[in-house]
């Protein structure tokens, strides 16, 4: 297995800060890759802007690096066109859920089969350091001229409000546990989050390694915690949803890790979208062909066929 | 005498069936082989504001254009008769609700005090009075105006009886009053009618039933007390098949013969109709046989639209998304990403009132400028607009050819004048189109240089060929990872720009920019729905003496300076009129800034209203023949 | 014989303090009445790509441009040896770290390939080897370059051990070397070294005490083994008080002086440390006394930045956001709303290279005519653009002016060279500034016709007045409600853009363009930070023989068209060489599209980095006399 | 207190479709503020575009009819440049939910003392009945051609997921209902939303006045229901957050309407401001005098005294 991790290295540097907690997550999707043995080609890592959504970069396989806040959306039209891509997201706590709090959450509403990884450092690592959407009120990083006065938003509990399928939270710096929730998140079909914790060594000085050091601890650890709906029922549903949102909640002195909801009796888009079109399953719109040799594959008999609703005979009578 | 050419407006509240009056019209009279266009105007508002339908009938040729006055009127209510009261001609034919005859002007909700207070002054200056019963003798004394009163209640109570329905159901049957009237005093004959009925209502038996019910009884009543005045002459049109479409329908049969198979929107004024159509035809099935299928993707908002829209693109398939004015305010930027990653994408552009929300249901063109600079940085992209059906027909797909052959977003300008008027147009010509898919690769592997810099245009393997590609926004090596080396900044820099010199050198300058006519007095420059009235406003001039020529720009990036430059030198400043519907004369800038031609003379109008033939014919001549500079028309309500 | 100007560069890995070095080297010298200019280039990146502060010393004025050879360097890593091997005069110095003796140019991980393997080709034209140590032999020998090699390990060991230090702590104190060892071979005396430590570490003691321990160490030993071979004659510049300021700076500064109230942004290089000054000084009490206080509100995103500010102007406050391109382009639809609504709002637009995340970090002037059409629809806008700091201390106070005045968006463009350079100016002239609110009204009552057509521009009554008013981005009447009427839709269009004749007529057109020089062989046309280097290449020229003029554009939107008309035309199209940051030589076709004046001679530069004296001299000299039509530059890692 | 209503109305015509259930919001708007005696001039309803975002100009007070989306924003401007206007929202649920969700979530993590009401009629109005976000998945109302793909979002769980401290949800036909929820929502310190069933004649066939009666309950008439937190104990916060979640998931047989949750201690933006500078308290940045006759308040002394960090003396020796 180790030896097929390179397969997923490029040789571009990553020009990360030495002990960014992004190196933690690249290096467990390229074993989550490795284990899963996804073919490069047709895995796609797309992201937004920020010190994390330089990710693509550095893993071997198609990378589309896209705007700040849009890499959901430009996922989403990948994925819509070509279902057999295996397609995963990165970006930072900024890009998806500040500027890119709108498509975090109608992709929840689609259920579209991917993968959102959260780079969650709690500032805005590229452009200094600000205060991201993840930072708690009145604490005040580094580079902050006065304390943060906005409220954190909760990654957890707004994934499961917007309906994602599979939410769960890792830490950058525990590598093989994360590995497995990408290996687990890419398996489930729908929308999953992974909130990673990921200390940011330049910017961050209050969530660091040594803050998280025994506060994390992980879910599955805990006796009889089981987040995963087994019968789409409403009552299960709700109570697993309830089980989820409290430990979202929880932040502090213990800070849970693993996977915190499932639910894998939700219709993916694509299968909703097969559902009211077979076709759409048939054959990748992508890779339907258009045309022969220049001539368009509807005929001119077809259009009249196609579009006889619109078309009058004329009966001069 | 049957007359060859006619034009008819019908009216009433938003909601009150005025569009079913038209199409049904539309589809009796293509039946007989005429030609039709018809124009809708209507309020931001989903139901009770005024309404109209705008239509000219010829039985010579396919009409192009609109104007005023018109020689037959069919109003449902109160509101309609007040704000059309000076746009029917002295001699022509008003169909109306006499059961509004006494409704005064000052009490109808729906109008707008500036409207009301404008006719009021106008009624003054005529002497005309405040209710519905003053303007029709006005009409009938002073203009000569054929008057049709007809009792709506006494005909819907008839029908409410024989049907047993409620008033309300009744009140969706004011559309069959209208069209049925008209047709009575076009001397259309009933089996038109019925195929008219038929078609607007298919596979609904009973509505088709009542419809008919309640048509031939018009028509006959009708006609037997007023004849058939409006009698139209045979046509003469050589087509055996028309298609009945919307500017928005005619570009989403494009998209689909082009090949379209991923379609991004959020609903948006003028755009959405094309969408929507679209959505109807997601299975591509002939005949059982399978030619493939498109989704129809609606997003959270306009940004999620175009980048949804450039993501499939990258797996190959061809994408496009239509909008408006601030939908693309809004696509701005990842504009600028598909330009800086070479992706193709098709931006369908169809122009509302702005700025801002503007006039979201009305028309406009003063969106041009816009587009040819939007978005931070510098990358080659293509503007192109179209004039009439057939243009946006081709245009569309063109669009998409464009696209794929040079890597760059496409924005395909249209106006709300063309999308949401209804044509009468042939079937496409086969001969006429073609799919280029430019560099794009389905099979590939390894990791791939996607930004060869050896040639201005890479070959482009899709995702999921099998060859590993990066793309980013930042700028980038070939492989699509990130540098910021000057001298490969330099070279990436004029390997995208090139592009648009090549898109220049290949894409004939005469496909770019049209000239009709060839008379010396006059040039007129235009674009977009402008073409219509400029053509037939050339061949009235002409009547009058003044033989002019109209220069038909067609696309703005890469532009045709060469050939266009040419023939307004041939002009001379003074003879060039720019007609457009903005303030800025924005075609002329793009024309000044690439030719360095300054242009003087303007016709301009920004209503919301299209150009009518007449007072462009008017405003020629009075700049022509008076030496003005510039006229700003403002006919129609 | 002691120097009247010198050029340094400072190069290190990102986050190694060059920045630092050069901010104590500034004040060193600006306590000693020198005037400075430094240009700080850097990756889009955190910690560890290359970086380098490039800068200009006088003795006789306050420097405006930079240019290459530097006379004087200092490099803390092997990357910066390489990287700027062609950047030192013959005969200049270096000082370097000798530890890195052995590094080979392949063996930089942060060095870019594309880089690496430039540099390799130029190494093999020179016959360099690879190692640092044979680029020193051969600036030495063959460049007569004077070599100055410390070694690090030794002077930060001997710094550990006095004061108990990891070496992660003392590595911090790279940058200490690197001044300090500058200030021995200017001759900089230590109590201006002190000054310079002191004013940089304010208030923290500990670290002052270990600079100035390290910094008059090292002093005394290079002075004591090399002299002052740069040493500087005194100043002659007669100013007593100087302000250091980057352009950010001092945009924030001009925006405070002018009563901004409400800055709105999103983080965005080049544009957030504007913020953050504006954020540190949100309480304005000078003795105790209360003078206001700003509200700096970090959004969402772009979208709710300009929305914010735009409602914050709406109540009174004067409002502004600053960005650079890719939030601009997110703030387009916005922008046509306060247009639309004639509401004041300022956008101070940092421009850096695009298209798309571009290259974040770095200089350009392109997206000048997306600014001047961005969003849908036609409504008045006002485009201005700075050049150097004081131009962007009043544009600041004066877009807010412009903004209530004419009750329209104000776009005040700048870019990332003047963004982030650092510069020694005069505190700004008090006479020259005014604040002017134009019809705002702050006690008003009643139902308000915000938009009265009486006049174009109305008064404006802000919300909490006590008048009542409504604001909508559809079509309007006077009151502010919707409407869809024609005429006033006509009406309302042309009141809204008279605002630009007026302001066309009221702002001179002198200030919205400016010519320096008379020489008639060339005419410079330029923006921005163009200006310095243009104003200075115009003075190398006329020694070498060639008189020119430089003809600096600071408002596009009214343009001065007549004013540049004519001094175009006394050039003639042959002798106008437009100068400028981007490809499409954006602000030549802005004049063409004003004046019809067709612009043929370009020098443009688009790798990001500052246009030099000397390439610009040299594509002047090439156009003028070696009749090329186009340069391009490209010098500058 | 009748007749004071009328001093809230404008005589513009309202274009809405008869039945239109806007116009009970429109009501329930004008009785609640008769009832709190807003004064018309320092009252502020701002809206995006919709049929709903059409209401400020049938409400006499200052109207702010914005873009789609973005009336959140625009409201925030207003609001923190002159804190002492009052400021109401209206949008739909396209325009709040959908192209505005990035806005809708972000400001709830400032609890901005400002009231959302959100006319919730399931589709997009006014641009022809496309599904909206909070139609169910496979429904069909009459202008779609084919069966709603995405999920629906919940108002009530998203604005408690992103902090919003007053949750409220009415009907549009119970107009005095309504109005009281109205009142307590602009009289509650902080980010108000209520989501307000609002039958659509024209497009929604689906969500009529018929299929609400006998659906909706009240919840305070519910025994023991007491949304309201008392003690700002995380404890009882979780279970006040609970028993609202699960509230909001309620859609059926039985639809409850009410207050779902308030959090009355949570410091508004505006306060988080004064405490980091008090002069913000003193006197709105918007009513400040920043001027004489042109010359600017802060003179020449002032600048050297601002920024003296930046400014050197020159010392020749
Ligand atoms: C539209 C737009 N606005 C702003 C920026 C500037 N920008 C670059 S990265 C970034 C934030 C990065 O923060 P985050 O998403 O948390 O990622 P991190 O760097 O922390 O990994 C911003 C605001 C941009 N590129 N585009
Ligand atoms: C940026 C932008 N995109 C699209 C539109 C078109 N548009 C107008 S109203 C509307 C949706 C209205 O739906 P909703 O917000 O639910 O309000 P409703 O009409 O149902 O009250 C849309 C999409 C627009 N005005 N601006
Ligand atoms: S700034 Fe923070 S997030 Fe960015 S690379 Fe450095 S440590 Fe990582
Ligand atoms: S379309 Fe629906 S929401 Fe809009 S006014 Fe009509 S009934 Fe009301
Ligand atoms: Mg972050
Ligand atoms: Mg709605």
């Amino acid at each position: 297995m180790a030896s097929n991790v390179a397969r997923y290295k490029t040789d571009v540097w990553s020009d990360w800060c030495p002990g960014c907690g992004d190196f933690g997550i690249v290096a467990a999707m390229q074993k989550a890759f490795a284990e899963l043995d996804l073919d490069p080609a047709q895995t796609v890592v797309v992201s937004g802007i920020g010190c994390s959504s330089k990710t693509p970069h550095f893993i071997h396989a198609n990378g589309v690096h896209t705007l700040h806040g849009r890499a959901i959306p430009f996922a989403t039209g990948i994925k819509l066109a070509n279902p057999r891509l295996t397609v995963v997201v990165n970006g930072g706590d900024g890009d998806l859920l500040g500027i890119g709090a709108g498509h975090f959450v109608a992709v929840g509403r689609r259920n579209v089969d991917i993968t959102v990884i959260l780079h969650n450092n709690q500032v805005y690592g590229l452009t200094k350091g600000q205060a991201s959407p993840t930072l708690r009120r009145w604490e005040q990083v580094k580079s902050l001229p006065r304390p943060n006065i906005q409220d954190a938003v909760n990654p957890i509990a707004l994934a499961i409000a917007s309906g994602y399928t599979f939410v769960a939270r890792g830490y950058a710096l525990w590598v093989d546990h994360l590995k497995e929730l990408i290996k687990a998140a890419i398996r489930h079909k729908g929308t999953a989050l992974i909130d990673v914790l990921q200390p940011c060594v330049t910017y961050n000085n209050l969530y660091t390694a040594d803050f998280y050091k025994g506060r994390l601890y992980k879910l599955e650890e805990e006796p009889g915690w089981d987040p995963i709906v087994h019968e789409p029922s409403i009552d299960e549903i709700d109570e697993k949803v309830a089980r989820a949102w409290e430990k979202a909640l929880e932040w502090g002195q213990r800070i849970p890790v693993g996977v915190f909801y499932v639910n894998p009796h939700v219709e993916t888009y694509e299968e909703r979208i097969a559902k009211l079109n077979p076709l759409y399953q048939e054959k990748p719109i992508a890779l339907q062909e258009i045309e022969e040799n220049g001539t368009p594959a509807i005929s001119r008999e077809d259009f009249i066929k196609l579009f006889n609703k619109y078309i009058v005979e004329v009966d001069r009578r | 005498m049957p007359l060859r050419d006619l034009l008819l407006l019908i009216g009433g509240p938003q909601g009150s069936g005025m569009e079913t009056s038209g199409q049904i019209l539309t589809s009796a009279l293509a039946r007989r082989g005429y030609g039709v266009l018809s124009d809708r105007e209507y309020y931001s508002n989903i139901v009770g504001r005024h309404s109209y339908v705008h239509m000219r009938i010829s039985s010579h040729t396919i009409p192009r254009s609109l104007t005023y006055p018109v020689h037959l009127a069919g109003f449902v209510d109160a509101e309609s008769v007040f704000t059309h009261t000076f746009d029917i001609a002295s001699g022509g034919w008003l169909i109306y609700d006499a059961g509004t005859d006494p409704t005064k002007i000052t009490r109808i909700p729906s109008m707008e005090p500036q409207v009301r207070d404008r006719l009021l002054g106008k009624y003054r200056e005529h002497g005309i009075g405040e209710t519905v019963k003053d303007v029709i003798e006005y009409l009938e004394k002073e203009k000569g105006v054929n008057i049709v009163p007809l009792s709506f209640k006494l005909i819907l109570n008839m029908l409410r009886q024989k049907y047993n329905m409620t008033l309300g159901q009744a009140q969706r049957f004011r559309s069959t009053i209208i069209f049925a009237a008209m047709a009575a005093l076009l001397g259309l004959d009933a089996d038109s009618v019925s195929y008219g009925i038929e078609r607007r209502f298919r596979g609904r038996e009973k509505v088709i039933e009542m419809n008919k019910f309640l048509a031939s009884k018009l028509i006959e009543e009708i006609r037997s007390d007023y004849g058939t005045p409006l009698a139209l002459e045979p046509s003469s049109i050589d087509i055996d098949k028309l298609l009945i479409a919307t500017g928005n329908d005619v570009v989403g049969m494009g998209k689909i013969v082009g090949g379209l198979r991923f379609q991004s929107y959020y609903p948006i004024t003028p755009a959405a109709d094309e969408s929507t159509f679209l959505e109807s035809h997601e299975s591509l099935v002939v005949d059982g046989e399978k030619k493939g299928n498109i989704l129809v993707f609606q997003t959270e908002d306009e940004i999620a639209a175009i980048a949804s829209a450039i993501g499939a693109g990258l797996t190959g398939a061809r994408s496009a998304t239509a909008t408006s004015g601030p939908g693309f305010s809004l696509m701005v930027e990842a504009l600028g990403w598909a330009g800086m990653n070479e992706s193709p994408v098709v931006i369908t552009y169809y122009q509302r009132g702005g700025p801002s929300t503007g006039q979201p249901t009305r028309g406009s063109q003063s969106d041009l400028l816009f587009t040819m600079f939007a978005s931070h940085g510098e990358f080659p992209r293509i503007v192109l607009a179209s004039g009439d059906p057939e243009e946006a027909f081709y245009d569309a797909i063109n669009a998409m050819n464009y696209a794929e052959r040079y890597q760059v977003p496409v924005i395909h300008l249209l106006d709300k004048f063309l999308a949401n008027s209804t044509f009468t147009v042939p079937i496409p010509d086969w001969g006429r189109i073609r799919i280029d898919r430019g560099k794009t690769i389905f099979k590939a592997e390894g990791d791939f240089k996607r930004f060869d810099k050896s040639e201005p245009i890479s070959p482009r393997p899709v995702i999921g060929s099998g060859a590993i590609t990066w793309y980013t926004g930042d700028e980038h090596d070939e492989y699509g990872h990130i540098t910021e080396d000057p001298i490969n900044r330099v070279e990436m820099y004029e390997k995208r720009m090139k592009k648009l010199e090549i898109a220049d050198k290949e894409i004939p300058e005469e496909e770019r920019a049209k000239l009709y006519g060839s008379g010396k007095d006059f040039l007129l420059l235009g674009w977009g729905f402008v073409k219509g009235a400029a053509l037939d406003a050339l061949a009235v001039l002409e009547e009058k003496g003044l033989k002019g020529a109209y220069l038909h720009l067609r696309m703005f990036i890469p532009y045709p300076s060469r050939m266009v430059r040419e023939i307004l030198d041939s002009y001379g400043a003074e003879r060039v009129i720019a007609v457009e519907h903005n303030i800025m004369a924005q075609a002329s800038l793009a024309t000044t800034m690439n030719t360095g031609f300054k242009i003087g003379r303007y016709i301009l109008k920004y209503t919301g209203r299209p150009i009518y033939v007449m007072e462009l014919v008017d405003a020629v001549q009075r700049i022509v023949e008076g030496g003005e500079d510039k006229v700003v028309l403002t006919y129609g309500e």
